[in-house]
């Protein structure tokens, strides 16, 4: 598929916490190329918002290493004002929750206009307010004049996520993160969001990373998925090959505890994504949570192993991987041992 | 919005008759009266007696308050026994001295809060940021009368910069040039003092507001939009902490009349904190009532104007 | 027999304005919403968010303020406070949809599931924690867990913890307002596999409120739609998934993603249409404030708001 | 089978809700400045308190003639004052005095501050309305004048009396503060839950919503004690505090007043000076550094 | 309230006033001050001081004084001697109106002021005439209706100042006049235009000592004016103009006041070109003085000239005996309020007067003053003050510190500790406690009051504060002209003023004689002091002597300490002094333009 956007080579994101720091985007690379959504899946804290972050440049106290070649510019060592030149024009990013992304003493139209004003100053004040109103009719906001002048107080959830995306989209971004942009809303709305993101990728060709722990959200936008755990890319393939023929043990977990029709009893993955500090630093990180697989089937140190053209998997494990006999009930799952 | 302010207003009446009974009644359960200071064997005590019938100094209390607060109504403070003027000509001078005192002190509170808590706020946990943060602690731990007279002590006496009292230079004609400069020269020490130490408050504050916004969720959207880090700062981060500053103008107000009655006392800066101080000792009720009310009255318009400047400039609660 | 009958349940919020701060208008945040729940079924409330579904919850179970209408439970009327004996109150539990909030992370686990048994039930200090020790089995924690405090759960063990404390006083209806919603999708599965584990052991009924409509259709027998405070359609998951009548149904049902990437376009397609007969037919479905109608039966238990026409 | 994850799952959440006291604990046993002052705190506290237990305060205030203005000597560690009374002796028992109030003042006021803060945010609505009435009402009253008026009334004001007084003026930034917190707390799950289980409204005002704020109480109440030591001083500089008899850093402090005193005879108010301001920084250092731990994003580590 | 005896003006208003604010407000004369005088023992005596400034150089022409008002607050601004209440206020109005008659050192009247005096042979009239010279501010001359004019507003029903005292009302015809019943004052005439007789209704030698009130009102100014708006009027507060040496040019209302020459003065033209008056706070007048702030200040706080003196190099010190003492009171009655008369109580508690003797006994006074104020206050001895030399009687003996004696006392009299705890019971056996008052204020009035307890304990006294406490100024009054019975003895302060008629504060029939203490031969005494017999000043003297006796006898009150009042004066001012009968602020000069700096 067409040319590479954006590519991001072993990149490591480290937090410090107490005295070390400790990696929660784990020697993750990945490519987006134009005109392609890249889905990225994974349980709350697997690193997925702090991969988005590292490519947008957001962190503030993170350490950063590897990188991150956006149309060949690496952004982990780029100076600031460039950064800030790339941001809101050619890269942007859509947040999740809409309720705090905004500022709440700015109108909504200064709000948008500011990114217009940062990379367009020629614009003149007609202009930018005619393409904004443009920008608001286009996600799908009723009486934009009105809005435009209105705070984001005054408007329901589902309206600020789409400020929040008039916004990202008012440079005709080529790479647009999307980090869980429809959590926050209704099913409705979310598939006016989705409409509203696809149509972006398909009249201006962006790239689209998009992120979210909603199996049906991927399934319908993205053309390859990976999948992350604990800060490292357990599998990546395109839609089609992952949903249909799912290796990793993590990813056919995530698939079976999916509710779909005429199943009786949901599949369960034991336990949490570790903290952290917690990590298992060494050998396969999911291999806690399938204690019934032999341990000797996880390799020391896994690599994504390529199984088919595009189609990537870490750990071998997944060779071997079986769902347990799910017998008996309730009490059965999690008793937990102090 | 007005019907806002009125509202306000409305609310704050009562508390504003609620404090004048307040006053009158603690005024009235002072020991003495003007006249218990008169003792001097020529003056006939008879005389006196007449005199504090005359002034109405026997009625009960609440006599005595209905004629006071209908005074007040029609802008009538009473008396002083002491200066034997009018109370509202007697505090009509000093509340100038204090107006420009007080606004001279806010002005040098936010010159010195405004910067301060943004540095601290915006370099947290690095030098800077800790030597203001030393600053603050220590501003904070000083008693604001021991700084003022060290203040007068070396500015005033030793390096000779400012003047060491009053409120103007004498034999100044008003309405001069010079006797405008000369009343600001007499300000300045003085609402440095304060400043410098109850500025600290605000400074604390600001600081952690900024701490706090910085996190917030639309910095982070602002910084993704590309805009530069002055910016953030200057566009988003700077009003949404200033905001809650604003509501704290208030609150700065009550403050202010606690450090005018020390700095005036201690620069003999005659404004009211120091007439306040003077008519308690000398039971000068008249003046002591007016003095309070004033200051209660200035405070319950300093949580108003709070009330306002936050309504409009927070569009929250901004009031259509 | 139905076990909750609520009849024209009405509750609304006042808008207060003006210099005295009175009361201008109401928020009917449930509007004339009337059903009933057979016992140890699964009734399921769908419904954008405000559209009142966590309202009519909190009205039924008792922590709101109710306008109008009626809550009868086993028969007997509990929609006034005071009306509502103690051996109702204990009846009716709620589990909520945040599992981090909804437990006092000051309390220790069994002093948080004693709770009710101190309240209801006289027991001695060995007896509670007895009882105490049991329920956390029976949720499938273990007994030694009574002295740790809830952050030292999972968000999914935590929603355990606060289904026992539900469960405690042996209910005989659960509300559960979105209790999975705040979960990652693996912990979803293991509290839903589990609700409906223990409702099939205590006989319980549940009120389900919830905006995801997999996991209504994977949890409830029956189900109600509603927007705006009013129902749009009610009926049982075959009905309302498969036959859905109101437009707004339709829409919902629309809108679900499907897991399966190959029906993508499909979807699409569908969506599109659902859409276009949305807007055309809006005006026959909502009256001109935009509020649904009254129910209409079209069978027995498929009831849809249809004009008076029909 | 759920594996041995407890703890790993312990740690993660601990971010989310620190368990109070711990945490406030060992986020004061890290931050070494902090460790240092309340150690400093506590050696003075043991020490002006067991000293003053021992020492004759009569002694200490009598009046020597032949010992006026005394500089500190073997024999008066920090000289005498000009009534040729120990400064020294005066220092640890005004430091007493002065911390009794200190604490007087910041429990009472926050007993009356948190009791009025919980009651007006849990219940909210009319009652509120009006708790919030009163309190603006005393917030802006002209706190210290008040105060002086007062203290000329009461004919015979002790430490006690004087504490009241203080108390009366001092809770509502406190109940504010609450108020604003409960407010928030009511509408989490826990105590709407805790209501559907039946739990009286006193009980989940006091057993459940106040042992949520409590580090947050902690926190202000540590703050305001800070502020409270020094808070006679003000006034006997002014003319309105304790009598000679009754020393305390205010009145040492208030010494400087006097010209002569303030240049050339440090030993009588310097103390005290350095006293307030350690003692202030002292509880302020602990109490910033309980605040850090309550707000975990400050945390420093 | 008013001010402590500092009115070194003598402007016969004399006011024996409560001295509220102890330490901080003394000072006022003294006569040269040699810069040797500190003695060795770093105490210092009133004799070391002058009371003439020693000119160091040759007066320029003109210069403007800086002259400071040493007060901690802000000046009242009834700048009139007919209205004024405050000292600060008198301090002002000296240097621009001043008395008509002159005074000697003894406050008795000399004919060297701007107006002679002449007494009629029963001494109830007299004439008082104007020199012609005598011009008010804007040219008018001071005529003797401005003179009967002073008298009419002070009598007036409507006057609402503190003049009108029984000086006044010994005038013929003024109580009908103050009572509204008169138009005028029948005893007051007007001879001619600078002539004018007063006839009283009783001869008092205190007449011839500052009593006659010889302050003129400028009529023409006044005269539209009511009696009643006159002190809040302009000009009273704005522009108040009188006969003195300098005239008011601008007035920064509590703060200052700057003057400029009269040249019409009747004197003669100030050597001045003006002076410049402000406000310093006693804390720090000291750092005025050496910064070269202000030449000279009205008074200096005694208590810091010990730790300034050495600096202060560029002034010169002037001192002399304020006419002031301090004393410890014994309530022996109460006031009866319906016959205006004081009624001894024989049960009173300090009713035996060994008890007070030997409470008198027990303080060790000059060590006090030696300690406290570094020998710049001392023991008193009798009532009437070494200020006024003619009266005062140095060879009485008064108690002086003797704990054995006072132990001896007491023991005679029957206080003894029966119950072994150290602390005796009275006579009859009960246990005795002893209430003291004092009043709070100035910096030593705490140790001061703690050292008399302890020393009252040393003799087995026990005495306990009222209330715990020192009294504040208002409170301390209000009780102990209330006769508290909470209150046994208690420490007060007399300003004296220049008369020494006592009947005012020692009378039977005087509000003021806190102590209630009355005796026939005290009456006596008293009456044949202010009697006509008096005017012979020999005669005067014997009768107070016996009075002064008679107090150290009967000890109603002791006093405790005389005090100095001290001046310091820039070295480049010329012919200053604070001689009482020293009025020539206009021969006042100064050697340079700039002031001396140490
Ligand atoms: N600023 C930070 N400091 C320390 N740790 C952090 C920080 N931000 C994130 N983490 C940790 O890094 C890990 C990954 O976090 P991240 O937010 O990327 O997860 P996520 O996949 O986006 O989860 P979610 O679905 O909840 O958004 C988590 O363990 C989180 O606790
Ligand atoms: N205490 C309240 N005061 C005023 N309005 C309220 C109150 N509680 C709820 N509302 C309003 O009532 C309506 C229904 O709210 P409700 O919480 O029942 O909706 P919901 O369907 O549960 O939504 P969600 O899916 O977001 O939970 C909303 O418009 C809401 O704003
Ligand atoms: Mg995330
Ligand atoms: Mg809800």
């Amino acid at each position: 598929m067409g040319d590479k956007l954006l590519e991001i080579k072993n990149l490591i994101t480290s937090f410090r916490i107490g005295d070390h720091y400790y990696a929660a985007v784990d020697n993750v690379s990945l490519t987006v190329n134009k005109n392609e959504v890249l889905g990225i899946v994974g349980e709350s804290g697997s690193g997925k918002s702090a991969l988005a972050f590292s490519v947008m440049g957001l962190h503030t106290k993170a350490k950063i290493e590897g990188s991150i070649l956006f149309n060949g510019k690496d952004i982990v060592s780029l100076p600031k004002s460039e950064l800030n030149g790339l941001r809101g024009d050619d890269m942007s990013m859509i947040f999740q929750d809409p309720l705090t992304a905004l500022n709440p003493l700015m109108e909504i139209g200064a709000q948008i206009s500011e990114t217009l004003i940062l990379h367009r100053p020629q614009m003149s004040l007609k202009e930018r307010k005619d393409h904004v109103i443009e920008l608001l009719n286009m996600v799908g906001i009723p009486r934009p004049e009105y809005v435009y002048e209105q705070f984001p107080h005054e408007l329901s959830g589902g309206m600020r996520q789409r400020v929040i995306i008039a916004i990202a989209i008012a440079n005709r971004p080529e790479l647009l993160i999307a980090d869980e942009p429809t959590t926050a809303l209704d099913v409705t709305i979310q598939a006016q969001i989705l409409d509203l993101v696809r149509k972006l990728k398909s009249e201006m060709g962006s790239g689209v990373i998009l992120i979210t722990h909603d199996l049906g959200v991927v399934a319908e936008m993205a053309d390859r998925v990976a999948v992350m755990y604990a800060g490292q890319v357990v599998e990546i393939a395109d839609v089609q090959t992952l949903f249909n023929n799912p290796k990793h043990p993590y990813t056919r977990s995530l698939l079976n505890s999916v509710p779909a029709e005429g199943q009786d009893k949901l599949h369960v993955i034991q336990g949490i994504v570790p903290a952290l500090q917690n990590l298992p630093r060494e050998g396969c990180r999911f291999a806690e949570r399938i204690p019934w697989i032999e341990s000797n089937t996880h390799e020391k140190d896994p690599v994504l192993h390529e199984i088919s053209p595009g189609h990537f998997v870490r750990c071998t494990c997944y060779k071997h991987f079986y769902f347990p006999e799910e017998p008996k009930e309730a009490k059965v799952y999690g008793n937990t041992r102090g | 919005m007005w019907k806002f302010i009125v509202r306000r207003l409305i609310i704050t009446f009562p508390q504003l008759i609620v404090l004048s009974i307040i006053i009158f009644l603690m005024a009235q359960a002072m020991p003495g009266d003007a006249l218990t200071g008169l003792v001097d064997p020529n003056i006939d005590r008879a005389a006196i007696e007449e005199q504090r019938e005359k002034l109405g100094l026997n009625d009960p209390w609440h006599i005595k308050y209905v004629d006071w607060i209908s005074g007040i109504f029609q802008g009538d403070l009473g008396q002083s026994f002491r200066y034997k003027m009018e109370v509202t000509e007697l505090v009509e001078q000093r509340m100038i001295n204090t107006f420009w005192l007080s606004v001279a002190t806010l002005i040098f509170t936010y010159i010195i809060a405004v910067p301060l808590g943004i540095i601290s706020g915006r370099y947290n946990d690095t030098l800077l940021d800790s030597s203001i943060t030393g600053y603050t602690y220590i501003g904070f731990a000083t008693p604001l009368f021991i700084f003022a007279l060290v203040m007068l002590w070396i500015f005033g006496y030793q390096l000779q910069w400012f003047p060491t009292g009053g409120s103007v230079a004498p034999g100044t004609e008003p309405g001069t040039i010079d006797y405008v400069m000369s009343k600001i020269n007499h300000l300045l020490l003085p609402a440095l003092s304060i400043a410098l130490i109850q500025t600290v408050s605000t400074v604390q504050y600001l600081r952690s507001e900024i701490v706090d916004t910085k996190q917030r969720d639309f910095v982070i959207t602002a910084r993704a939009k590309g805009a530069s880090e002055s910016r953030v700062y200057n566009r988003h981060i700077l009003r949404n902490s200033l905001l809650p500053i604003a509501a704290f103008f208030g609150y700065e107000i009550t403050m202010l009349i606690t450090g005018t009655i020390f700095v005036e006392q201690i620069f003999s800066f005659p404004g009211m904190g120091q007439l306040f101080i003077e008519s308690v000792l000398q039971r000068d009720f008249s003046v002591v009532n007016a003095v309070v009310l004033l200051f209660g009255a200035a405070a319950i318009l300093g949580a108003l104007i709070s009330d306002i400047i936050l309504s409009v400039v927070d569009p929250r609660i901004r009031i259509k | 027999m139905a076990i909750l009958e609520v009849e024209d349940l009405k509750i609304y919020f006042p808008i207060k304005a003006g210099i005295f701060n009175r009361t201008v208008d109401h928020i009917k945040a449930v509007d004339g919403v009337s059903f009933a729940i057979e016992e140890g079924k699964t009734y399921g409330l769908v419904g954008e968010s405000g559209s009142g579904k966590t309202t009519t919850g909190r009205g039924i179970i008792g922590l709101e303020h109710i306008t109008a209408g009626s809550v009868k439970f086993n028969g007997k009327d509990i929609t006034n406070k005071k009306k509502k004996t103690k051996a109702i109150s204990r009846d009716i539990q709620m589990i909520f949809q945040d599992p981090y909030s909804s437990l006092n992370p000051r309390k220790r686990v069994r002093d948080i599931i004693a709770e009710p048994l101190r309240n209801y039930e006289n027991l001695t200090k060995q007896e509670e924690k007895k009882r105490v020790q049991e329920l956390l089995e029976l949720v499938g924690l273990s007994p030694e867990s009574i002295l740790k405090y809830p952050h030292e759960f999972s968000g999914g063990q935590r929603q355990r913890i606060g289904i026992a404390r539900a469960i405690a006083l042996k209910p005989k209806l659960i509300i559960a307002d979105e209790p999975v919603s705040a979960l990652d999708v693996s912990v979803q599965a293991q509290v839903l596999n589990f609700m409906q584990d223990i409702q099939k052991e205590l006989g319980l009924t549940y009120l389900f409120i919830s905006h995801d409509l997999g996991i209504v259709k994977h949890m409830c027998d029956d189900i109600a739609i509603m927007y705006k405070g009013r129902y749009v359609e009610q009926g049982t998951k075959e009905e309302i998934f498969n036959h859905p009548q109101h437009i707004y149904t339709k829409r919902l049902v629309s809108a679900i993603p499907d897991i399966d990437p190959s029906n993508r376009e499909k979807l699409f397609q569908f969506r599109q249409e659902v859409q276009e007969e949305y807007d055309e037919s809006y005006n026959e479905y909502f009256d001109s404030e935009g509020l649904a109608y009254s129910l209409k039966p079209i069978s027995e238990t498929h009831l849809v708001a249809l004009p008076e026409k029909g | 089978m759920e594996m041995n994850n407890m703890n790993m799952s312990s740690q993660q959440d601990s971010a989310k809700s620190p368990s109070g006291l711990k945490i406030l604990w060992r986020e004061l046993v890290r931050d070494k400045l902090a460790l240092v002052s309340l150690i400093l705190l506590i050696l003075i506290i043991v020490f002006v308190y067991g000293v003053s237990f021992i020492m004759d305060e009569k002694e200490i205030v009598k009046v020597d003639l032949f010992a006026i203005h005394e500089p500190p000597s073997e024999e008066f560690i920090l000289g005498t004052d000009y009534g040729g009374r120990d400064v020294f002796g005066q220092l640890i028992i005004g430091t007493r005095n002065s911390l009794s109030i200190g604490f007087i003042v910041t429990l009472l006021s926050g007993m009356i501050g948190i009791t009025f803060g919980l009651i007006a945010g849990f219940f909210g609505g009319h009652i509120d309305n009006v708790l919030m009435r009163i309190l603006d009402f005393f917030q802006v009253l002209p706190f210290i004048m008040l105060v002086i008026v007062f203290v000329s009334i009461v004919p015979n004001y002790t430490i006690l009396a004087f504490s009241l007084i203080f108390t009366a003026f001092s809770w509502m930034g406190i109940a504010r503060l609450i108020r604003s917190k409960a407010l928030q707390e009511k509408e989490l799950d826990y105590v709407q839950a805790s209501r559907t289980l039946g739990t009286s409204n006193f009980k989940i005002i006091f057993r459940e919503v106040m042992p949520n704020i409590s580090s947050l109480i902690i926190v202000t109440l540590t703050l305001n004690l800070a502020s409270n030591i020094g808070l006679e001083s003000g006034l006997s500089f002014l003319g309105f505090g304790f009598p000679e008899s009754t020393p305390s850093l205010g009145t040492l402090l208030s010494y400087a007043t006097n010209p002569q005193t303030l240049e050339h005879r440090w030993w009588i108010w310097v103390p005290a000076a350095v006293m307030i301001l350690v003692l202030m920084l002292a509880v302020r250092n602990v109490g910033e550094a309980l605040r850090r731990a309550t707000d975990a994003r400050q945390r420093r580590g | 309230a008013c001010s402590s005896g500092s009115d070194e003006e003598t402007e016969g208003t004399d006011e024996p006033d409560a001295t509220e604010e102890e330490g901080t407000e003394e000072a006022e004369e003294s006569e040269e001050e040699s810069e040797e005088e500190s003695s060795e023992d770093g105490l210092y005596s009133i004799e070391d001081f002058g009371r003439d400034k020693t000119n160091e150089g040759e007066a320029i022409d003109g210069g403007t004084l800086q002259y400071g008002l040493v007060t901690d607050t802000p000046f009242e601004g009834t700048l009139n001697y007919n209205f004024y209440s405050g000292t600060p206020d008198a301090e002002i109005i000296k240097f621009f109106d001043e008395s008509l008659l002159a005074v000697d050192n003894n406050f008795n009247y000399t004919q060297e002021g701007a107006a002679t005096f002449d007494v009629s042979e029963d001494g109830k009239t007299f004439t008082l005439t104007i020199k012609d010279n005598v011009n008010w501010h804007d040219g008018e001359p001071v005529k003797a209706e401005d003179w009967l004019f002073s008298y009419e507003v002070i009598g007036h029903p409507d006057y609402d100042g503190v003049r009108y005292d029984a000086t006044f009302q010994n005038i013929v015809g003024m109580e009908e006049y103050h009572a509204g019943e008169a138009d005028t004052i029948s005893g007051i005439e007007v001879v001619d235009e600078k002539t004018l007789t007063i006839t009283y209704k009783e001869a008092n030698p205190s007449l011839l000592a500052s009593g006659i009130w010889t302050y003129a009102m400028p009529k023409h100014v006044f005269e539209g004016i009511e009696v009643a708006d006159m002190a809040a009027s302009d000009e009273v507060r704005k522009n108040p103009i009188g006969m003195g040496p300098f005239k008011v040019e601008s007035i920064v209302p509590g703060e200052s006041v700057t003057f400029v020459a009269n040249e019409d003065y009747y004197q003669g033209t100030p050597k001045l070109d003006g002076l410049t008056l402000k406000v310093i706070p006693p804390t720090t007048v000291a750092q005025a003085l050496e910064t070269g702030e202000v030449d000279m200040v009205d008074s200096f706080p005694t208590d810091q000239f010990p730790d300034v003196e050495e600096s202060l190099t560029n002034v010169e010190w002037l001192g002399q005996t304020d006419l002031a003492y301090t004393y410890i009171g014994f309530k022996l009655g109460k006031w009866d309020a319906d016959a205006g008369e004081v009624v001894m109580d024989p049960d009173a508690k300090m009713a035996d007067v060994n008890l007070r003797r030997a409470m008198w006994y027990a303080v060790d006074n000059d060590s006090v003053g030696e300690q406290f104020y570094n020998g710049l206050r001392w023991a008193g001895t009798t009532l009437i003050i070494p200020a006024f030399p003619d009266y005062h009687d140095p060879t009485i003996e008064a108690p002086s510190y003797d704990l054995d004696e006072a132990n001896r006392i007491l023991d005679e009299a029957g206080y003894e500790d029966t119950d072994g705890d150290g602390i005796r019971e009275n006579p009859e056996g009960e246990e005795l406690v002893i209430n003291f008052a004092s009043m709070s204020g100035g910096d030593t009035a705490e140790p001061i009051a703690n050292y008399y307890m302890q020393a009252w304990e040393q003799v087995g006294l026990k005495v306990e504060l009222v209330d715990g406490r020192l009294l504040e100024f208002n409170s301390f009054y209000d009780r102990i002209e209330a006769d508290d019975p909470g209150i046994d003895i208690y420490q007060g302060a007399w300003g004296t003023g220049s008369d020494v008629d006592q009947q005012g504060l020692y009378g039977r029939h005087a509000m003021f004689n806190y102590p209630r203490y009355a005796s026939e031969e005290n009456d006596r005494l008293l009456q044949e002091g202010a009697s006509e017999k008096s005017l012979d000043t020999d005669y005067r003297k014997e009768v107070y002597k016996e009075w002064q006796q008679l107090m150290v006898d009967d000890i109603p009150v002791f006093p405790t300490l005389y005090r100095a009042a001290l001046v310091p004066v820039n070295n480049r001012v010329t012919d200053y002094s604070i001689q009482w009968q020293w009025d020539d602020w206009h021969e006042v000069g100064l050697t340079q333009e700039e002031p001396l700096l140490p």
